[in-house]
């Protein structure tokens, strides 16, 4: 069992990380324009409803939106999993349950919530 | 012939005598052309016959003076004491090991991993020698070379914190082989390695720091091979899990 | 005192000890191996060999050529018929390594490349780039894991060897972590246990190598052979006298004097040969004797470059290119830099001849058999007479397998025919002797003499006696000097007693058995009267066939200095001639 | 008996500099995971309409906590890529022929292909 957890969960991790890696930094900048509002000067509003729904509405933009939600949630699971590790917390099973368990119910959740849009 | 002062702090540890180690210190007037392994050796020779250590080649290849050097795991015969001038250095044996005596470590475990890993050629049929050798060509043989680089002095167990941490880790040099025969275009028995790879303290206990990879005094990039084969050990994994895992 | 009982003993885990023993456990895994050696195997010094191993593999290559450069090469002291045999197994050992994974340089075919060498007429020497005998140890070792019937014991050291009615039945070690002695009892035993070239001051050996093993056989009434021929490889290392290897020579490197002149040409090596284009048995690849008997003359002429570290000429490569070091040479490169602090690719590198080799030692026929029935040796501690007066660059490494595996072959057949019971009582007998010699040792106390001062005195007097070039004068003033340190040696005193790990005794032990086998060493040149290959006499410039053209056997007589005898060496086809090598130039 | 020295199992990444930065590494981990949730939450709102989406999470992002929370994160965000493809050569070497390709190489193309990717994002988010 440990031996099937390990490589199935080190294979979520690498490659949530080298999503994330490429995916998540201009995905946090458009938040971060998004949520400083949209000033008077002109810049066009971002993250706007139906420029979401329309993403998310495709089968593509769901694939891509679980792909990368979902690796996402792994790979930290499973990176702070080890990361605590090396900080000292023993207590290895229920880090792993409830980082593993996190990232399952995203999963679960993502899948569910894309499915209705 | 200018002279280097050189000021050794060594670890000293005797189990019949003492109840843990402590440092001794030695000044050594050092010429200029010396390593380490030198000033430690005119200790030895002319100031201290009980010191003990192990060295041999003094050419960096042997593997046997692996010792901590201000701190950081190094071959003593390959670090010059000009860095070292004027100043205090510390000298200890290699960390994460325990202690025989003095600088000298016990490296059964090291010796027991190396085994597990099946570091040698592992083939369905064997070519008979009078057919001559396997092919191999040159770049095949680049693709795994630098891993049989090497020496086995085990600097990088030293370096590695996950070696501290959870002895049971196989470790780099270990894996580093066992990586150099799963890729030697000679080898087939990546399916059979993998069974003790892919357990918890085989690939998996590595969490890449990198440190293995610069304490190497020969270059070799265990950190690569590591990651090179948690790779490998998923695929497998996963081919099994669908029924395809003999190589 | 533990007792091992264990069929075949091996002493020494370097290439010739993991050789045999992968030998055995292969043919009869059956049998028990006990691999005992006084390091781990991969610190044995075969892992300091760098430039390649001789074997016959290429079309245009023949046995008869590596037989009559190899005979040559020795200057006529070589066994034919071993050499013979030798020739003919080494492909198939070379081959061997292969299969199990030697990490050989390739030709872009994927065939196994060659390198020219010294005294060679043909390139025939298998490499792994410049780091031959560590791939060539760590594949041996690495693949002997393999086999459950081996069994190590490492950092074990070796005090003496069990003799009764008549036979070898194994040695006596010390497990170095704890002091404790063990009594290995074994149906023959198998010496591996390397040269002895830290009896000099300044050897590309390591600090392991004192023939320990040699030693042993010797004390135990086996006598040494041909101990007067020791090789300075012609380029070592300034200051440290590591080695740089042939093959640096071989992928066209030259030799320069202090004006920038190729000297070799003097030394009837010549003509010159053109710079990036060597020819074989020529200039730069001579043999190696020659070539260090040629700086000899040079420094005798003020040709070489003082430095602090004595004198020395230039190794210059730099016509080579960056390319070609650092894909052929690399080891050259790192050590030029790291312990010269000189760049081969920009600079001539300084270097001096430097002691390398034993032909010498125990005394071993074609079988890898010692005189004593049991006891068995193979490598640099062995003297087959495959080497003869010198040593061809490459032979060596191929030797410890070829005779790795005849020594496991006779080996077993003489364990498994031999079933009289051991004789335990004289054995365990012998070792409370070992037992008792360590303990007084370490526990002697009043003494005046110290190792390192001991063994300082030796080296310089076998440097100043035995050198490159001897003379009845030198040669006799070492020999009264090292029978004089071998009664001072009863005086040293240990100061580490503890049972663990004491180096303090190690180094003590070794320290005697050096001593042993200096003594052979310069009374064996002080009778040999004659110049043939390593051994020169300036006083008996010429080789005599006549006299000398036998092996010199030294024979142990407890503190009194050895008894020389001779042994006929075996020739078959051919007759002692000139050994030219001269390019064919006259 | 041998000495076994002791190993701090909760201080020894502040040894060794290199030790330290690993422990960055993987405590970048913590910030990936948030962000991640954040777009889960994202996808959450959109599936539950217009109205939810504003008021349940675009508008929740402006607060001055959540301000500050998204500056550190996309902060960690950008230090992960950089210190992932920094190694991503070490994991996946390419052989060309006989030898390799250098690691700036390939650590660089995966920078091109992250700036190209990045910019086209931006470009279709309607930033610019």
């Amino acid at each position: 069992m440990a031996k099937v957890n390990k490589a199935l969960f080190w294979s979520l991790f690498a490659a949530g990380g080298t999503l994330t890696a490429f995916v998540f930094p201009v995905l946090a900048l458009i938040t971060l324009i998004a949520a400083h509002g949209s000033p008077p000067d002109g810049i066009p509003e971002i993250m706007k409803f139906e420029q979401m729904q329309g993403l998310l509405a495709n089968w593509f933009g769901k694939l891509a939106a679980f792909g990368t939600v979902s690796l996402a949630l792994w790979h930290a699971a499973h990176r702070l999993r080890v990361g605590l590790h090396g900080l000292g917390l023993r207590a290895d099973g229920l880090v792993a349950v409830v980082g593993y368990g996190i990232a399952l119910v995203g999963t679960i959740l993502a899948a569910y919530w894309l499915v209705q849009i | 012939m200018s002279a280097v002062q050189l000021e050794l702090e060594i670890l000293r540890y005797d189990p019949e005598k003492d109840q843990e180690p402590h440092f001794q210190t030695y000044q050594v007037a050092c010429q200029e052309e010396w390593m380490v392994l030198d000033a430690i050796n005119h200790v030895k020779d002319e100031v201290d016959t009980t010191l003990s250590y192990r060295w041999s080649c003094h050419m960096a290849v042997c593997g046997s003076c692996g010792m901590m050097i201000d701190g950081q795991p190094k071959l003593a015969c390959k670090v010059s004491v000009k860095d070292y001038a004027n100043k205090k250095v510390r000298i200890e044996p290699l960390a994460n090991f325990p202690i025989e005596r003095d600088l000298v470590v016990v490296q059964d475990d090291f010796m027991e991993k190396l085994k597990r890993v099946k570091p040698y050629i592992i083939r369905k049929e064997e070519q008979p020698i009078e057919a001559g050798e396997y092919k191999q060509s040159p770049a095949e043989l680049k693709k795994f070379k630098q891993f049989t680089l090497c020496i086995n002095c085990l600097c990088c167990y030293a370096a590695c914190p996950e070696y501290a941490l959870t002895p049971e880790f196989m470790g780099p040099a270990a894996l580093a082989l066992a990586h150099r025969y799963n890729t030697d275009s000679r080898d087939q028995g990546l399916a059979e390695r993998h069974k003790e790879l892919s357990k918890p303290e085989g690939v998996w206990d590595c969490s890449f720091t990198d440190t293995c990879s610069i304490a190497c005094p020969k270059h070799v990039d265990p950190a690569s091979a590591l990651q090179q084969l948690k790779i490998a050990t998923t695929v497998q994994w996963y081919k099994e899990l669908i029924g395809m895992g003999d190589k | 005192m533990e007792l091992i009982k264990t069929d075949i003993a091996i002493v020494g885990a370097g290439g010739a000890g993991l050789r045999t023993a992968i030998a055995v456990a292969e043919s009869n895994p059956d049998l028990k191996v006990a691999l005992i050696s006084k390091v781990y195997p991969m610190r044995s010094h075969t892992c300091a060999a760098e430039g390649g191993a001789a074997g016959v593999i290429k079309s245009d290559d023949s046995l008869d050529l590596h037989f009559n450069d190899t005979v040559g090469g020795g200057d006529w002291l070589t066994d034919q018929d071993v050499v013979e045999y030798f020739v003919n197994e080494a492909p198939k050992e070379l081959l061997q390594l292969e299969h199990w994974g030697c990490p050989w340089s390739r030709e872009p075919n994927g065939s196994v490349g060659v390198r020219p060498f010294g005294g060679m007429k043909i390139k025939r020497t298998w490499f792994a780039a410049d780091k031959s005998g560590f791939h060539i140890l760590h594949t041996l070792f690495q693949t002997s894991l393999k086999y459950p019937s081996i069994e190590r014991f490492d950092e074990f050291f070796s005090i003496d060897l069990l003799m009764a009615d008549g036979r070898c039945q194994g040695v006596v070690a010390m497990e170095m972590k704890s002091g404790r002695l063990f009594r290995f009892q074994a149906k023959a035993v198998v010496l591996c246990s390397g040269g002895a070239g830290r009896m000099f001051p300044f050897s590309t050996n390591g600090a392991i190598k004192t023939g320990d093993g040699t030693a042993m056989a010797y004390r135990a009434g086996v006598p040494t052979k041909d101990m007067e021929f020791v090789q300075y490889h012609p380029t070592g290392l300034l200051a440290t006298g590591i080695l740089l290897t042939e093959g640096c020579r071989g992928e066209g490197g030259v030799l320069r004097n202090k004006d920038g002149y190729r000297y070799l040409q003097d030394y009837g090596m010549g003509p010159e040969t053109p710079l990036g284009e060597p020819v074989l048995k020529t200039m730069e690849l001579g043999p190696r004797d020659r070539l260090s008997q040629a700086f000899w003359h040079e420094q005798q002429k003020g040709n070489t470059i003082p430095t602090s570290w004595g004198d020395s000429t230039h190794l210059d490569m730099t016509h080579l290119g960056e390319k070609h070091i650092d894909e052929r040479l690399p080891l050259v490169r790192e050590l030029s830099i790291t312990y010269a602090g000189v760049d081969p690719v920009k600079e001539p590198v300084p270097i001096r001849p430097v002691v390398h080799y034993m032909m010498g030692g125990i005394h071993t026929n074609i079988d890898a058999e010692t005189p004593v029935p049991g006891l068995f040796a193979v490598g640099e501690c062995a003297c087959a007479s495959l080497n003869g007066a010198n040593r061809l660059g490459s032979n060596s490494l191929t030797e410890l397998l070829v005779f790795g595996k005849r020594a496991a072959t006779n080996a077993v057949e003489f364990a498994r025919n031999r079933n009289a019971e051991a004789n335990e009582s004289e054995l365990q007998e012998q070792a409370d002797k070992a037992q008792t010699k360590i303990r007084e040792l370490v526990q002697r106390s009043g003494g005046t003499e110290s190792i390192a001062g001991l063994r300082a005195e030796m080296t310089k007097s076998l440097e100043e006696g035995a050198g490159i070039y001897r003379t009845e004068e030198t040669l006799q003033k070492t020999c009264n000097t090292i029978a004089d340190l071998r009664k001072r040696y009863a005086g040293i005193e240990l100061h580490d007693k503890s049972n663990v790990f004491n180096t303090d005794l190690f180094q003590a032990l070794e320290l005697g058995n050096m001593l042993a086998l200096a003594q052979t060493v310069a009374e064996g040149a002080l009778a040999r009267k004659e110049s043939r290959g390593s051994h020169q006499r300036l006083d008996y410039e010429a080789r005599d066939d006549e006299q000398y053209l036998k092996h010199t056997l030294a024979y142990y007589q407890g503190d009194e200095a050895p008894r020389i005898d001779y042994h006929d060496v075996v020739i078959t086809k051919s007759k002692p001639g000139v050994r030219d090598y001269s390019g064919g130039a006259k | 008996m041998a000495y076994v020295r002791p190993v701090s199992k909760t201080t020894w990444y502040l040894k060794d500099r290199n030790y330290t930065i690993h422990m960055i590494n993987e405590l970048t981990s913590v910030f990936i995971g948030l962000y991640a949730l954040l777009l889960l939450w994202g996808i959450g709102a959109v599936a539950s309409g217009d109205k939810a989406y504003y008021q349940f999470f675009l508008e929740c992002l402006t607060s001055p906590g959540m301000l500050v929370l998204l500056w550190v994160t996309t902060i960690v965000i950008f230090y992960h890529a950089i210190a992932w493809f920094k190694v991503t050569p070490k994991a996946m070497p390419i052989q060309k022929g006989e030898a390799f390709v250098p690691g700036g190489v390939i650590a660089g193309a995966h920078y091109v292909i992250w700036v190209l990717f990045s910019l086209v994002v931006l470009y279709f988010a309607g930033v610019f």
